[in-house]
């Protein structure tokens, strides 16, 4: 009989079967990461604002604390978006007439609120409580990074499961005295894990308790 | 959900006075005033309420914000790699006081039932009312609820509400409304009001009364019926004959020792029934070891939440009842000249009973139902005189209702005036009367003579067709108000919320006719009880009244009776002779009148015992059917004094023999979109002297067949020692009686190291519920489903099996089918140690906490639906379809945000409240401290008139729940299964009078 | 790898043979003549054969056993890493290591392991796939899959020379003898 | 056994009919692929199994789009229809590989004829039965990689403990290694077909299927030596998959399901199932294209005695379970099975025991035996017995359990049968094509057996 394929078929083949190897193997890791690329994510992704409100201006600028606007991080489990009001309170004194504050006087004119775009976005099956972490020593930084050098503001993790489950599983790794929790200069100590089982054990931090999960989903 | 809330918030009313409550700060109400002024303000009702044009024209468009919803909702329940739609966050422009942001605020007001009030506490999260609960502070409520004050909730977003005036089924407007009536009202006046008509529910309102009153006085011919199905005429009649005055009656329960019922469903039914379920059952606390229990006998003629805890049921036919009344005065020495024939009921039981009541004379207490003819009530009323209870246990004040007229009377009257057209002008404010009017008054066709009426009401009803205009009446939760409970206190109704709709009050509307048009009812309110009351600083009298939910000092003072002696009894007072069939009407335990007919919650609860859904049936003793070859859901046709209507039959043992029962408030024409059509209407056999009970009743079988949607088809145990029982003197003789049923393995026996999982979190949940209290109400299962976000799923998947309640009570009949012993069981997650569900779940959705919960993770679930097969107990429920509403807005502000929305194919189930767990352990553990006993109440057990049902933490040696599992009453059931249960019960101990249970 | 070497101008030379029977006496006295780079060919396994051609028994069984056990290992060890030490979970008061439950994935685990590297194995040392080979421009060589029973000698064999080699194969009269070109 | 019994005993037909050759043997299997007619018969069945299969389709799409609701599933009884059916299926799935593997460990040459078809049968129903655990569940999209362990950014795995996990692994096992039996098994075959295919393009298709088969001595060598090593492992294999299917039911502790004797009666229940369908396939396939030469009586008796011994197993798990039940003197067990045989699906429980007990009982008799028309009707009685089985397993177990207040019924609906159909389809859609463009018979296998067959005379 006639050979069907041509000499060189055999080592064609053997390209073959390897380049196939090797795409599969690449989609798969692509896929297996899919949540963690920042385009899912959305990390380090500014988002765009009614107003462009800059934390870095009024932080490191102005050194105005989280809680003046943020006002019940420390009591409720949602940190809390300042009314137009609390705005005003300045900007009825200050930059009166800038243009860019125009929507910030219109919500107040036609009291309508403002609407900002949530840039910190947690399923809805997931609980998340801002008084509990900041009352056990868990730092504004820790979790939405440096805020007060952000112009507008983003996300700088992805607030995957697995990023929770870093510090639930090993909360020593994170945890700062209570008093550090709204410094955005803090550094960690060298000795980060000592202090923190110690500020774990101070501030009851029940850990075996953290990774239970009705703690987060109900 | 905590951030969703805040974009609902967002859309919340800026500075409404409904959160500020708390600041009662003078400048509060200022801001209130100001503020409902203003279009913008009912812009932003508008806007937050959907249902209004207006909204389509604001930037915040309604159906975005919907979007926004919906999409979060419907997240709720996917998966966790789903990608999330963009979000906005939308701050207050003037932030509310006192108002934190995911942190649910109360405020006290009460709901009225047949006019009464109950007192509640309503939890309301930014803005929205989501759930109610009983106000410790409230006599009626004791902190308790009933099962419809629960869904009365639901009724409040119920879409199908009337949302605005019509005239003749078309918008109109309320300006035209008024403009009409003042000028009716106008020529009225000439006349004295000749041709006016007013037409209300039984009124306890003072400040409607005073209203009334006032239109009254400026037309002096006109005339105000009342009317309402579930009156009180039948025990004022009574009262009439044995004290020669009307008079209001009430008990205290916890002084009483043996306690009779005349056919009355004290515990779950009429105004004070939540107080009364836990006064008889704290007085049948055999599990704090106290000795004594109080002995209770029910005789009805059809099984009752109050005849299942009877330690003697007598199951006597309606007609017998009466007898049994007669009887007793006899034996005790009540001299009696009835009318008619002579009253003759003897039974082997009457002598044993009559010595109990005596000896325990000044300590015991008969209650007649309402239902009862008067002559029952009279010698109720006797019999308590006799018995030198009135004092004591029982009690008579003048009567709640501002005027206490004879009601069936009262309609009949204004039925022939309008027959006569006498009638001009008719304001019916609230009740459906062309639904509920008594058969034989044809009262429709009476309605259709009068020129010009008005119908004020939730819901465009029957009523509604038939008048030329109608109003949306507010929701309680909407508007202010006032009303007076069992005993005469009176109580504020506080408003959570500006009305959604474009609805008025029953005051408000009122305010209109006697020109006081202007002034909101708050204004009116605030001076109304200022003049009543005498206190000097009524500023802070006013305020703790409103924080209390109870305007104090208004409780009626008791008054001294004297018997007629003798007791006449004329024949007009006697009910009906026992002849044939035998009829009793009753309301519906949870749609009472109809008035709830489309309030899915309600509808889904199984009736108390029939344990029967989205319909009522004619309720047949087994024997009696089968002398009558009759079946289940077979249909039939009853007659009584000619008039006719089709039912399908429900063989129910217990029922009394050659008596059919049959419950109010089905067969509605127009209740919206829940309740048309459901079921089979009874009012049309309701009438004459029939209007609760009749002889002589025909039963014409027809050969169709009708599905009742029933969620327990099998009755018996089985032989199974699931619910365990004994008498009190075998509790003495053998305190353990309960446990030794039981077969358990020995706790070694297992292949599994037992110290594996050694929890060091401080606190363990359990819970105990206690089956010598329960009363099978079903305020649980309702209090559940408003605290869980339980969906509705409509008859045909209960016909399926797919009912979503995450807690049922079980309902077990024992022995003999004719006189059987009842026995209700709640059975919510047991929280198993060694779970069964979690083993098999491939994807770990259900795992153990630390703290012994048996978790269910809802966005982890992709519902094989294993878990459901090896749950012995079976309480997991299965999303099977999309269940959940996510289409109707309105229904989405009713949910409560910390509980997370299931979606289509999750399997999901009882959490202990876990949202609750979780909220107080985050406070506790932010004030440094442990968590108190009694700080965590599952809704069920918060709800519960009972106190049946107790949770709290196993590890704390002090705490209730603690004790009660060391009482040797505690079991668990299936343990020989090696769940290890953290639920258990404690078995039933009754109290039988050793005479009977020996004879 | 032919490709790689000069190719010699002659493949082998194929003779055809009726039955295994004469197959399997000509490959004996083949091998005997001393030739060893030879390869007999029939329709279906010749009992015998593999030996009388000098076919070294082949290793497959070590690799699959060796492929089996490391299946199995990894089953047991993924199944003992997730559930007690990447997220150690209570499950229904069981053990975090519940071995006995592992049992199962761990098994079939091992099975699938194994049976792949014995089907992989084989193409392997089989040297397959390779779509093209000298053998296959023999017109005649269609038959080895149907109904004749072929023995080649490479023109690799040291002791291989085209005119003695024709000889030799004549002798053990075949049906036919054909010249294998590269 | 039956010729132990048998006094005129005579020696067994040969596993080939005499006289046949290498070539007439090749040629009578690979012309019923390589004819370029397609026979209109061949067309038509195709035709009617396509339809079944877009059934499915449509049956699937709804359940996707409503949900599991549409089926008769409801609290008690949370499993139905699909778990019947994905046991039934597996079970089906079970003669191919024990007659390929088992069979061959043991030198049984009569398997050579039946296990080309018998194996891709197995191929077919496993992926028939795969449908239904996956789609049955609530949400099938998440279901189909969350049953998967792979490092996710949840940070959450699988629960190994669930018989469902072990499922997974052994279902997906089962059907990965049995198509690498399979497709090892074609390799010399598709080599014929190349080297008799006239058509350039089909010639190119089995070339590369073929990865250059050449038939050579030490090709065979290794490729018997792998066929062996893979027979060696499919043996415990396909005893495992069966035993795991059935942790499922008898792991769980519900009555009924809460057995021991589980594991061997499930496996020798799907050898009764699985033999019952290659005969009611071999049959007709054999009658058709006229392989009476080829698929002799030999093994339709052979088969027969496997139904039957298998069968005998399965009626001793029945009793045994009743006999339990009672000695257990548990409440619930003895319970259950009062109301298996007296409950309301009772009648279910009576049929299962005459078509898996009573009437494979006829295969005592030679006659019956060497007759296709009761070999027929009995694999219908032991297909349908089978399928009844499950579903009493199922379903009666499920749905009076332990608290009398939770007890309901079961019945399905018009979509689980459309489902079940369905699969119907998709297993014959394959089976034809596979029975057009692939060898039904091993060829080579059965080349080997012709020197024998000429000793036979």
């Amino acid at each position: 009989m006639a050979q069907i394929f041509p000499r060189s078929a055999n080592s064609t083949t053997k390209v073959l079967i390897i380049t196939a190897l090797v795409v599969t193997a690449v989609l798969l890791g692509i896929l297996l990461n899919i949540n963690r690329l920042y385009y899912v994510s959305h990390v380090n992704i500014p988002k765009d604002q009614p107003v462009a409100f800059s934390h870095k201006h009024h932080v490191t600028g102005l050194g105005i604390d989280c809680r003046y606007c943020h006002t019940t991080v420390e009591t409720s489990a949602f940190a809390g978006i300042p009314p137009t009001e609390t705005c005003m309170t300045c900007h009825s004194q200050v930059w009166t007439d800038a243009p860019i504050l125009e929507p910030v006087r219109a919500s107040l004119r036609s009291n309508l609120p403002l609407q900002w775009t949530r840039v910190h976005d947690l399923p809805d099956f997931v609980y998340f409580d801002h008084s509990l972490h900041v009352n056990k020593g868990v730092g504004c930084q820790t979790c939405h990074g440096q805020v007060d050098q952000m112009p507008l503001i983003w996300k700088v993790n992805t607030l995957n499961m697995e990023w929770c489950l870093e510090c639930h599983r090993a909360p020593e790794k994170f945890l700062r005295p209570r008093d550090q929790v709204f410094n955005m200069q803090y550094t960690p100590p060298a000795n980060q894990v000592a202090l923190g089982r110690q500020l774990a054990a101070e501030y009851r931090v029940q850990t075996s308790q953290l990774t239970n999960c009705s703690i987060c989903h109900r | 959900m905590r951030e969703e809330e805040f974009t609902r918030k967002s859309l919340g009313l800026g500075g409404s006075p409904l959160r500020l409550e708390q600041s009662m700060g003078p400048e509060y109400w200022r801001s209130l005033d100001e503020l409902a002024g203003t279009p913008a303000f009912k812009e932003m009702v508008a806007r937050e309420f959907p249902a209004q044009a207006s909204e389509l024209f604001d930037p915040v468009s309604r159906r975005n914000f919907l979007k926004l919803m919906s999409a979060s909702l419907a997240l709720g329940g996917l998966a966790a790699c789903t990608v999330q739609p963009p979000e906005k966050i939308v701050p207050y422009v003037r932030a509310p006081e006192n108002l934190i942001p995911g942190k649910p605020l109360f405020f006290a007001t009460v709901s009225t039932q047949g006019g009464v009030a109950t007192g509640i506490l309503v939890e309301s999260h930014l803005g929205r009312p989501t759930k109610v609960e009983g106000n410790p502070k409230h006599p009626a409520s004791l902190g308790a609820t009933d099962t419809v004050t629960q869904g009365t909730i639901l009724t409040l977003y119920d879409p199908d509400r009337a949302q605005t005036v019509t005239n003749a089924g078309r918008p109109s407007t309320w300006d035209t409304l008024v403009q009409q009536l003042t000028q009716a009202l106008g020529t009225q006046k000439a006349k004295g009001g000749a041709g006016l008509r007013l037409l209300t529910e039984t009124v306890t309102s003072p400040l409607l009364g005073d209203q009334i009153d006032t239109l009254l006085t400026e037309f002096p011919q006109a005339v105000w019926h009342q009317w309402e199905p579930g009156n009180q005429d039948q025990a004022q009649r009574g009262a009439q004959m044995a004290l020669g005055e009307v008079v209001n009656t009430y008990f205290d329960l916890s002084q009483a020792q043996i306690i009779l019922s005349l056919d009355a469903d004290f515990l779950n039914a009429g105004a004070a029934g939540v107080r009364y379920a836990r006064q008889v059952a704290a007085g049948r606390r055999v599990r704090e070891g106290q000795p004594q229990m109080n002995r209770l006998y029910v005789a009805e003629s059809t099984p009752t939440a109050t005849g299942s805890l009877a330690d003697h049921r007598f199951a006597l036919r309606p007609s017998q009842i009466e007898g049994l009344a007669f009887a007793l005065a006899r034996r005790l020495g009540v001299e009696v000249q009835a009318e008619g024939p002579a009253p003759s009921f003897e039974a082997s039981w009457l002598d044993a009973l009559a010595r109990d009541l005596k000896q325990a004379a000044g300590r015991s207490a008969v209650i007649a139902g309402d239902h009862q003819p008067p002559a029952v009530h009279a010698l109720a009323q006797a019999l308590n005189l006799a018995l030198g209870n009135v004092g004591t246990t029982v009690f008579h004040t003048a009567p709640l209702p501002v005027k206490a007229v004879d009601q069936q009377q009262s309609l009949a009257e204004l039925a022939a005036a309008m027959e006569a057209g006498q009638v001009e002008v008719l304001l019916i404010l609230g009740g459906n009367p062309v639904y509920t009017a008594p058969a034989d008054l044809r009262f429709g066709q009476g309605l259709r003579q009068v020129p010009l009426c008005v119908h004020l009401g939730l819901y465009e009803d029957e009523t509604s067709q038939l008048c030329h205009w109608h109003v949306g009446e507010s929701h309680y939760l909407e508007a202010w108000g006032d009303a007076r409970t069992f005993d005469g206190t009176a109580s504020i109704v506080q408003p959570l919320i500006e009305p959604l709709y474009n609805t008025k009050s029953a005051n408000e509307f009122m305010a209109v006719l006697i020109g006081q048009g202007g002034r909101n009812t708050y204004d009116l309110l605030r001076e109304f009880w200022s003049l009543q009351s005498a206190n000097p600083d009524f500023e802070t009298y006013w305020k703790v009244s409103l924080h209390d939910g109870v305007l104090a000092g208004t409780t009626f003072k008791p008054l001294q009776v004297s018997p007629q002696k003798p007791l006449v009894i004329p024949a007009a007072g006697r009910g009906h002779q026992a002849q044939g069939l035998e009829l009793a009407l009753r309301l519906d335990p949870h749609l009472g009148d109809g008035r709830h007919a489309n309030n899915g919650w309600l509808q889904e609860l199984p009736r108390p015992l029939t344990r029967l859904m989205w319909d009522n049936a004619a309720l047949i003793s087994p024997a009696t059917a089968s002398r009558h070859g009759l079946n289940s859901e077979q249909l039939v046709e009853l007659a009584v004094e000619g008039r006719r209507q089709q039912v399908p039959i429900w063989v129910l043992p217990g029922q009394a023999d050659e008596t059919l029962t049959l419950h109010l408030g089905y067969g509605r024409t127009q209740a919206g979109k829940v309740g048309t059509g459901i079921g089979f209407d009874a009012y049309p056999l309701r009438g004459g002297n029939a209007l609760w009970q009749a002889g002589g009743v025909v039963l014409n079988k027809t050969f169709s067949t009708y599905p009742l949607a029933c969620v327990q088809e099998h009755h018996s145990m089985e032989g199974r020692h699931l619910v365990r029982s004994g008498s009190l003197t075998e509790f003495g003789r053998n305190p353990n009686f309960a446990a030794e049923e039981a077969r358990d393995p020995p706790a070694e026996l297992t292949l599994y190291p037992r110290d594996e999982h050694v929890s060091t979190a401080p606190n363990a949940w359990g819970m105990v519920i206690d089956l010598s209290s329960c009363t099978g109400c079903n305020a649980c299962m309702a209090a559940c489903q408003a605290e869980n976000n339980i969906p509705v799923v409509g008859k045909e998947q209960v016909l399926n099996g797919r009912e979503m309640h995450w807690i049922r009570i079980d309902r077990y009949f024992k022995e003999d089918p004719a006189d059987p012993e009842i026995y209700h069981q709640p059975v919510p997650c047991m929280h198993c140690e060694n779970a069964p569900c979690e083993v098999v779940c491939p994807v770990g959705a259900t795992v153990h906490s630390e703290e012994g919960l048996n978790d269910m993770v809802y966005n982890r679930c992709v519902g094989t639906r294993y878990c459901n097969n090896n749950c012995p107990y079976k309480v997991r429920r299965f999303n099977f379809y999309q269940y959940v509403d996510h289409d109707e807005a309105s229904l989405k502000l009713q949910r409560n945000p910390d509980v997370t929305v299931r979606s289509r194919g999750v399997m999901e189930k009882c959490t202990y409240c876990v949202q609750r767990i979780n909220a107080a352990r985050i406070e506790a553990k932010k004030g440094d401290r442990p968590i108190a006993d009694g700080e965590i109440l599952t809704a069920c057990q918060q709800v519960c008139p009972t106190e049946a049902i107790v949770f709290g933490n196993i590890k704390d040696p002090q705490s209730l729940v603690t004790r009660l599992k060391a009482s040797p009453l505690n079991y668990g059931i299936l343990t020989d299964l090696n769940t290890v249960p953290r639920t258990t019960y404690l078995a039933r101990v009754k109290n039988p009078n050793p005479e009977l249970s020996e004879g | 790898m032919q490709e790689k070497k000069p190719a010699p101008e002659l493949y082998g030379l194929l003779a055809e043979f009726a039955d295994h029977e004469a197959l399997l006496s000509a490959s004996h006295r083949t091998f005997e003549a001393g030739y060893r780079q030879i390869d007999a060919f029939s329709p279906y396994p010749v009992h015998g054969l593999d030996e009388a051609v000098g076919v070294k028994r082949t290793r497959l069984p070590y690799l699959v056993l060796g492929c089996g056990l490391l299946g199995a290992a990894l089953g047991m060890s993924l199944q003992y890493w997730v559930s007690a030490i990447e997220y150690p979970l209570n499950v229904g008061g069981r053990p975090f290591f519940s071995w006995l439950s592992f049992v199962p994935i761990t098994f079939e685990c091992g099975i699938l392991f194994a049976s792949f590297s014995a089907a992989i194995g084989m193409l392997w040392a089989n040297k397959l796939p390779m779509p093209y080979h000298p053998l296959f421009s023999v017109e005649a060589f269609a038959r080895a899959s149907q109904d004749r029973f072929f023995l080649c000698i490479e023109s690799t064999d040291p002791t291989f020379d085209p005119e003695k080699t024709r000889a030799f194969l004549q002798s053990l009269n075949p049906h036919e003898v054909f010249r294998v070109d590269p | 056994m039956s010729e132990a019994t048998d006094k005129s005993y005579q020696p067994p037909a040969p596993v080939l009919a005499a006289g046949q050759s290498y070539t007439s043997i090749t040629g009578k299997i690979s012309d019923i692929v390589l004819t370029p007619r397609t026979p209109v018969g061949w067309g038509v069945a195709f035709l009617i199994a396509f339809l079944f299969f877009q059934v499915f389709l449509v049956a699937l799409t709804y359940l996707l789009y409503e949900g599991v609701g549409l089926w008769g599933l409801n609290n008690p009884v949370s499993w139905g229809f699909a778990i019947i059916h994905f046991v039934w299926w597996i079970g089906i799935g079970h003669a191919g590989t024990l007659i390929s593997a088992i069979l061959l460990l043991l030198r049984q040459q009569w398997r050579n004829a039946i296990n080309r078809f018998a194996e891709a049968m197995t191929i077919f129903a496993v992926i028939c039965a795969a449908v239904f655990p996956v789609f049955h569940t609530g949400r099938p999209w998440l279901a189909i990689y969350w049953l998967l362990p792979y490092p996710n950014s949840m940070g959450v795995w699988p629960q190994f403990r669930s018989p469902l996990m072990w499922d997974v692994f052994a279902v997906s096992t089962y059907f990965s290694v049995s198509l690498v039996f399979w497709y090892l098994g074609l390799i010399p075959d598709l080599a014929t077909l190349r080297d008799r295919a006239r058509n350039r393009l089909v010639r190119i298709c089995y070339g590369v299927l073929s990865l250059g088969w050449r038939n050579s001595a030490a090709h065979w060598h290794r490729y018997e030596m792998a066929s062996l090593l893979l027979a060696g492992l499919s043996t415990p294999l396909v005893l495992s998959v069966h035993s795991i299917v059935s942790f499922d039911f008898s792991t769980s502790l519900l009555p009924g399901w809460h057995t021991t004797i589980f594991p061997p009666y499930f496996v020798a229940g799907a050898v009764f199932a699985g033999f019952a369908m290659v005969l009611t396939l071999a049959i007709p396939i054999r009658k058709i294209y006229g392989l009476e030469l080829i698929i002799t009586d030999r093994h339709l008796n052979n088969m027969a005695k496997v139904m039957l011994a298998t069968g005998l197993i399965v009626a001793y798990g029945y009793f045994m379970e009743a006999f339990m039940a009672w000695y257990s003197a548990s409440t619930w067990e003895q319970f259950m099975m009062k109301n298996r045989m007296t409950g309301p699906y009772g009648g279910y429980y009576w049929m299962l025991i005459l078509c898996n007990v009573i009437v494979p009982q006829l295969l005592w008799s030679k006659r019956c035996r060497l007759s296709t028309t009761w070999l027929m009707i009995v694999s219908m009685f032991i297909n349908v017995g089978m399928w009844l089985e499950r579903f009493v397993i199922v379903v009666t177990s499920l749905h009076r359990d332990f608290l009398p207040s939770s007890w309901g019924m079961y019945s399905p609906t018009k979509w689980d049968w459309g489902l079940y159909l369905g699969t119907f389809g998709i297993f014959f859609t394959l089976f034809f094509l596979f029975i057009r463009v692939l060898p039904m018979i091993a060829i080579a296998e059965i080349r080997a057996l012709v020197p024998e067959s000429h000793k036979g005379k």
